[in-house]
């Protein structure tokens, strides 16, 4: 069973985020469980989201207190919340951000992790640039759909349709294929080496 | 047809495919998106012939639902927590006068302190009321207690409310097998009223009733809900025939055949106790599940005869009856009355409070040993607690609970996760 | 407006028949074969005005909607009186539920209505005015904000009769209840407080409000006629004196209503969107000791030291009604 | 449907609660006399043929009001109307105009030529009525009515008696009189004209009569001592209205002094003005004091007729009275005041009153005569078994109305005298007063006023000067009644009975209550707008 946790603010689509991871998981045959942290926030409140992933039925209804990958909406929450709370060692880590995880001042927690689960992707500007509004969770699941291979760009894709239509689904397939590639890229290059996180 | 969906919209659609005709909303956390969708449904055309009414309040809810079911049609509300209460009043009548009002209850606890999420201090607050009771463990079983619902209802002429965790079922994305319009159709018949008001046969409903009579009246709703304790396995194993599973009935046994230690519980929380169990046996416990669906009319021949081999059993519940202890366990002591079974109660889960594998882990290993309390209050922060009582002995004017123990334990410790 | 009294014919329309008229234009209630919706047996008490509302205003809607009425009923006397099992006097498919629900209940019937395309039946919610003004507010108020339709009675006897003659929001200034007795300075209810159900109606816009007695039978049935012309949510507020509250002979029911309206201490009148369309004037115009002289509920008023202050307030609300709907006698009465 | 339990009940069904037994006093449905019946001389059922009026049958009015009266063309002409000065309706706005009514409803059936109905059967029996006054015409009418052989012999040329001779024309129009007494003889009453009858007893030995009815009028002017010189021209107010009749009118002069404040002083005063002379009355008291009726002093005075009020002729001569001025004493009786005046006057007439010629009466065994009047019993029959007597010939007040009950009275005990009973009749009920009214039901409606007609034709002719009402003001004035007493089913009672204990039997056939449901709340009682309902104690 595969676990993700979403961070974000209220406002960012994090419970979105990880139903349509959901739906892409599903889409794949798999099973899969996405609820959100059952809070009250309101816009700009930090909120939480939860995304299992099996090849079983999921029974299990605790929150995601161990995950196998997280996904950081708001690098502003860096900060403020524990966000890497309970992360498996080598967990995954995207992060929508254009600086680096020493610019983000997270050199020294990441030291000895694997380079190629420490992953950011400009998610707001992609989310700017082809779907015109500043929502960041769909190019990150493109980002996801690289980084932690548990899901097929194109489940992610179809997941997106089923959700969004005309434009605002086209834009958002756009966004998502975009930050898969720069992650991707990334990833490609943490495994060669030529990238340190430190 | 398998869908990747939320439980509300699951339970929406499966109650659209129920033909409802008439549908009062109210919103109340964590039951919003059912009647959202509902709305929604019936405003675009894709569930025709509906009404759906926005209501002032819950009591007005039940209200319209009383009289839209008591004029013949089909009719369904949803709620949850303070919603509940607000509309017990209503909820009492609806049994009463023998109105086969189908309700979702997304269980919430209830304050005070105000509290949005999961317990079933909602529903079992309700237990005495008249209405049959039907926990869903999941989603699935959510959608599918629904479409039984309507038809135990309009048979027996008496009101159901389908209890699904709040949040937990309710706002949860996870698979389902939607059934077709078909298959519904094929189950659940057009309803005929028992009653039903009418100028070409006028009769008076809610008449006064004085002591000549009114025993009788509750003993036969009584008598009706033994008869449902009937009906309730029939039409399940009716149900699996047109949709072929398992769903509903009075309750599910996990394996619980050679296991000297039950638990019991109801609702979601089953499943992280089935894979606790599954982790157990992997170890050599003989230990076993029996989740209750049906809690009212509560079948107490068939939860003895689960728990008849056993040596004990920990009822596991997300209720409290303060004073006493458990609400549900009171219920299967009274079923194994004589059976000379162990028994303990668990409270746990209330307002949300997480139920992890780790806990009953735990708490199932001490149960098995016999070294549980009779009530015992899992993750109870025993230390905020003691802190809360000392400060009431050194100060008379203490101050609010609530505030002094979330100022004890923390924002970061508040958190659910 | 709705009601054209006949002006003459001997009686013209003030008495229940007039062999005089034509058949089309006598009440309901002179017809030999009146549908009776509230049937003979009902146990409300001798001379009870709440009785006979609920058989003047049903029955002029059952003759406006061709017998297809179905009621819902709040809880209080009239149910009370009417449904003590194992005998009911209703002649219609009738409702109780509860005491404050009567409003969405009645909204649920009229939605089930809709929905089978049965819209030749018609909806009518009843309660006194504890049900009404009081407990079934909020209900009354959501079923007119939706403008739902429904047809809403109230019938107003100033009290909660039904557990022993205690205040609602209705009960008049100075009425002594069982909660507000006729002692310390301030004897009876207080003024300043209650409130008048037909005005909050008129500020839903709902398309029908009027308010009637048991004293004007024509226009009382006029009023439902109308109401039952309109669809939506519609409210008529009727005064039903109650022997057993006010202290009245129960032969005195009508007269009190009668007294009521000549006094000007209640203002009939009818609305359509919110704007008053018509007012039945006062037609031989008394001062407001008439109407509480006989009523023992004001009896504190008239002891040894006469509470001339008290009955001068209560006049000035007379006046003020008179002057606010313009209740003013017209020559030639009507 | 197969209801729930107890929850649920079939329509209607508390009927088998009979709530009856709650009741400590019940209503019970009454008739009450109505002021105008009341104080009806000819004993009119007045509120009965006005409830035929009120819905527009005017022969069924007609046939109520002429089962008691003959004359309602004449009696809506010359009644004095006692009923409306009890009518309950002046306490609610003005009294009902009941005699405008009843000369509608005889107008209309002398136009439409309604006939009396011609009784079943014949008794057999042989009746004398003497005089063809009102008083004997109504008596021949019942009599025949009920089945006796009916003769009337009247002394004079023409059928009417005192109508005719002392009433004028322009009060009552002799075509009228001539109208009503023809529906008489068509009912099948022998009258013979110019036919005295100076021996009661030898014409009906004569005419083999079972029994008698004597009607002669007052037909003899009152004299008083006038001291008056031998040119002085006397004579008595009757002659002159009997004079005016004939061929030969009386010449009387310009100026008449007319002497009395009778009614017949003011007849003969109106009477001389239309025939071109300057009336004069000469009465001892005051206006308010005047026997006559004040609506006729008011017309008089209108038509120019001039008045000495407190004043008393002293002495008549040639041309020229002398009066004397009166006072009133503290007792309201005039006395002299020794003030003098004179008047010119070509001629007095003395309108002080009538006598009846009692000559037929003489030797008549039993019979007994006291102040020029016959003594009779309350069955109306003199001393002389058989013989019967009534009008201005017994000792009451002479007015057409009374001898019109007069004539109906003996006729029921004439009647019952040839049968060997005695006639009782029936009790009355008690009066509806106002007090029992709920005079709130009823619509405001003023009275409709007669119309007149103009001075000018007042002052030189004999036509009628009051005027008949038209039909809708008839009808209008028909439904004023308030029908004090008597249900006239405006279905209140039916409607405002909380219980609904009151059932409805149909048009004319009232209500009767349901004593299973009627909780004896009185609400019946309270709103039934003529006070037809009384409350009695159960126990009673």
């Amino acid at each position: 069973m595969f676990q993700v946790r979403i961070h974000g603010r209220g406002g960012q689509g994090v419970v979105t985020a990880a139903e349509m991871l959901s739906v892409a998981a599903f889409d794949e045959g798999r099973h899969a469980q996405a609820f959100p942290s059952f809070g009250s926030e309101r816009t700009g409140a930090p909120v939480v989201a939860f995304c299992r992933i099996a090849d079983r039925e999921i029974r299990l209804r605790e929150p995601i207190m161990e995950p196998d990958a997280i996904i950081i909406q708001d690098p502003t929450l860096l900060h403020q919340v524990d966000v890497f709370a309970g992360l498996k060692q080598d967990g995954y880590i995207l992060i929508n951000t254009s600086k680096t995880f020493d610019q983000l001042g997270l050199g020294d927690m990441v030291r000895d992790w694997n380079p190629a689960r420490l992953c950011t992707v400009p998610a707001m500007e992609l989310a700017l640039k082809h779907v015109g509004r500043p929502v960041p969770n769909v190019p990150l699941l493109g980002g996801f759909a690289a980084v932690a291979g548990v899901l097929q760009l194109e489940s992610v894709i179809k997941a997106i349709e089923e959700r969004f239509s005309g434009k605002v689904a086209a834009g958002n397939v756009a966004a998502a294929r975009e930050a898969h590639a720069i992650v991707k890229a990334e990833m490609e290059q943490a495994v060669k080496g030529d990238v340190t996180h430190a | 047809m398998l869908k990747q969906m939320e439980g509300s919209r699951a339970v929406a659609e499966a109650v659209a495919l129920c033909r409802p005709e008439v549908i009062c909303a109210y919103p109340i956390s964590p039951q919003t998106h059912i009647v959202e969708a509902l709305g929604e449904m019936v405003k675009e055309g894709a569930l025709a012939s509906c009404e759906f009414i926005n209501v002032e309040s819950e009591f007005a809810a039940m209200s319209v639902a009383i009289g839209a079911s008591a004029a013949g049609a089909r009719s369904y509300t949803a709620t949850a927590s303070q919603g509940l209460l607000y509309m017990a009043e209503a909820v009492f009548n609806a049994a009463g006068l023998g109105l086969p009002i189908v309700m979702t209850v997304a269980n919430r606890a209830i304050g005070a302190p105000i509290n949005i999420w999961n317990d079933h201090s909602d529903a079992l607050s309700q237990r005495d009321s008249g209405w049959l009771q039907l926990f869903a463990e999941t989603n699935q079983e959510a959608l599918d207690l629904h479409i039984q619902a309507f038809r135990l209802a309009e048979e027996l002429s008496l009101p159901i409310m389908v209890c699904m965790d709040g949040f937990i079922l309710t706002h949860a994305f996870e698979r389902v097998d939607m059934p077709t319009q078909e298959q519904v159709d094929a189950y659940l018949p057009a309803y005929s009223p028992r009653q039903v008001l009418d100028p070409d046969e006028p009769v008076s409903i809610g008449a006064m009733v004085g002591p000549e009579a009114f025993m009788e009246v509750r003993y036969l709703a009584h008598a009706k809900q033994m008869e449902a304790l009937k009906l309730i396995p029939a039409y399940a194993a009716e149900f699996k025939a047109v949709f072929g599973r398992d769903s509903g009935g009075l309750m599910h046994t996990y394996r619980s055949e050679d296991a000297e230690t039950i638990i019991v519980a109801m609702g979601s929380v089953l499943g992280t106790i089935k894979d606790t169990v599954d982790e157990m046996r992997d170890s050599g416990h003989r230990i076993g599940v029996l989740g209750i669906t049906c809690f009212r009319p509560f079948p107490v021949a068939a939860v003895a005869d689960a728990l008849r081999q056993a040596k004990r059993f920990v009822v596991l519940e997300k209720s409290m009856a303060i004073g006493l202890g458990g609400i549900l366990a009171v219920n299967v002591r009274m079923a194994v009355t004589g059976m000379g079974l162990k028994g303990y109660t668990v409270v746990a889960g209330l307002g949300g409070r997480a139920i992890t594998m780790k806990s009953l882990h735990a708490l199932f290993r001490q149960g098995e040993k016999d070294e549980l309390e009779p009530v015992t209050f899992l993750d109870l922060d025993w230390k905020a607690v003691n802190k809360q009582l000392e400060r009431e002995k050194a100060h008379r004017r203490s101050g609010p609970v609530a505030e002094a123990l979330l100022r004890d334990v923390g924002i970061v410790g508040a958190r659910n996760y | 407006m709705s009601f054209q009294p006949v002006k003459f014919y001997q009686t013209g329309t003030f008495t229940v028949g007039n062999r005089l008229l034509p058949p089309e234009e006598r009440s309901v209630q002179s017809d030999s074969k009146r549908f009776n919706s509230i049937n003979s047996g009902h146990r409300a008490c001798q001379g009870c005005g709440e009785a006979l509302g609920a058989r003047y205003a049903i029955d002029a809607a059952m003759e406006a909607a061709d017998g297809r009425i179905i009621a819902a009923n709040a809880t209080g006397c009239l149910e009370v009186f009417s449904t003590p099992y194992p005998e009911t006097s209703w002649q219609i498919p009738w409702i109780h539920s509860l005491f404050g629900n009567t409003a969405a209940v009645a909204t649920g019937i009229a939605a089930a209505l809709k929905v089978k395309g049965k819209t030749g039946t018609r909806v009518v919610a009843q309660g006194g005015d504890g049900g009404t003004t009081d407990i079934g507010f909020g209900c009354l108020s959501g079923m007119f904000e939706r403008n739902d339709d429904v047809l809403y009675i109230c019938y107003d006897n100033g009290g909660y009769m039904n557990t022993g003659v205690q205040r609602s929001s209705a009960t008049p200034a100075a009425a002594r209840t069982s909660t507000t007795p006729a002692v310390g300075a301030e004897p009876g209810n207080v003024f300043g407080q209650g409130k008048f159900l037909p005005a909050i109606a008129m500020a839903h816009d709902i398309p029908y409000v009027a308010t009637a007695t048991v004293a004007d039978l024509r226009d009382l049935e006029a009023k439902v006629t109308r109401a039952m012309e309109i669809r939506g949510a519609r409210y008529i507020h009727i005064l039903v004196p109650c022997p057993l509250g006010w202290g009245t002979a129960s032969h005195d029911t009508i007269r009190m209503a009668r007294l009521a309206k000549e006094t000007g201490i209640f203002p009939v009148f009818e609305a359509e969107h919110g704007e008053i369309k018509s007012v039945l004037a006062i037609r031989r115009p008394l001062p407001v000791e008439d109407y509480l002289r006989p009523q023992k509920r004001y009896a504190h008023l008239f002891g040894k030291q006469p509470r001339i202050d008290v009955i001068a307030h209560l006049q000035a609300q007379a006046d003020r009604n008179i002057r606010k709907y313009g209740l003013q006698a017209r020559k030639g009465g009507h | 449907m197969d209801k729930p339990f107890a929850i649920t009940l079939d329509p209607g069904s508390s009927l088998a609660n009979h709530t009856g037994s709650w009741r400590t006093f019940r209503p019970e449905y009454l008739d009450r006399l109505p002021p105008c019946n009341a104080t009806c001389p000819a004993g009119e059922n007045i509120q009965g043929w006005l409830f035929h009026a009120e819905s527009g049958d005017y022969e069924a009015a007609w046939r109520s009001l002429t089962e008691n009266n003959p004359l309602p063309a004449i009696m809506g002409r010359v009644c004095y109307h006692p009923c409306e000065g009890a009518c309950n309706r002046q306490h609610v706005d003005s009294s009902v105009g009941i005699n405008s009514i009843e000369r509608f409803l005889g107008d209309e059936a002398i136009k439409r030529n309604w006939q009396f109905m011609k009784p079943a059967t014949q008794s057999g029996k042989k009746v004398l009525v003497v005089g063809a006054g009102p008083s004997g015409l109504a008596a021949a009418y019942h009599l025949a009515r009920l089945g006796h052989a009916v003769e009337i012999q009247e002394a004079g040329p023409y059928a009417g008696g005192m109508m005719r001779f002392g009433i004028p024309k322009y009060r009552l129009p002799r075509e009228v009189i001539e109208a009503e007494v023809q529906r008489i003889v068509n009912l099948g009453v022998t009258l013979k004209l110019d036919a005295k009858v100076s021996s009661i007893e030898e014409s009906m030995q004569a005419g083999k009569f079972d029994a008698a009815f004597l009607a002669v009028g007052a037909h003899i002017g009152k004299r008083a001592y006038i001291p008056a010189g031998t040119a002085a021209k006397m004579v008595d107010a009757i002659s002159v209205l009997r004079s005016m009749e004939g061929e030969d009118k009386p010449m009387l002069g310009r100026r008449v002094v007319v002497y009395g404040g009778g009614n017949t002083a003011i007849d003969v005063a109106r009477t001389v003005k239309r025939m071109g002379a300057e009336p004069i009355i000469v009465y001892r008291r005051t206006r308010d004091k005047a026997p006559a009726h004040d609506f006729e002093i008011e017309e008089a005075l209108q038509e120019g007729v001039m008045v000495k009020w407190l004043s008393t002729i002293k002495q008549a001569e040639e041309g020229e009275i002398t009066i004397e001025k009166m006072a009133l004493d503290d007792k309201g009786f005039p006395q002299p005041t020794g003030e003098f005046e004179t008047l010119a006057a070509d001629s007095v007439v003395l309108a002080l009153g009538q006598d009846v010629d009692l000559g037929l009466l003489e030797g008549v065994p039993g019979l007994e005569v006291k102040n020029g009047t016959v003594q009779v019993g309350p069955n109306m029959m003199t001393g002389h078994p058989g013989i019967f007597a009534g009008g201005d010939m017994v000792p009451s007040e002479r007015t057409v109305t009374v001898a019109v009950g007069h004539g109906k009275k003996a006729a029921r005990h004439i009647d019952a005298w040839l049968k060997g009973t005695t006639y009782a009749p029936p009790p009355k009920h008690e009066l509806a007063g106002i007090e029992k009214l709920n005079t709130w039901y009823y619509s405001e409606a003023p009275h409709v006023v007669r119309p007149m007609l103009d001075i000018l034709r007042r002052q030189s002719s004999f036509d009628e000067v009051v005027q008949g009402l038209d039909e809708s003001n008839a009808l209008f004035e028909a439904r004023r009644c308030l029908s004090c007493g008597n249900c006239f089913e405006c279905d209140n009672c039916y409607g405002v009975c909380p219980d609904n204990a009151v059932i409805k039997l149909g048009p004319g056939k009232r209500f009767k209550f349901n004593f299973d449901y009627c909780k004896g709340c009185g609400v019946c009682v309270a709103e039934c707008p003529c006070g037809a309902i009384k409350m009695v104690a159960e126990e009673n």
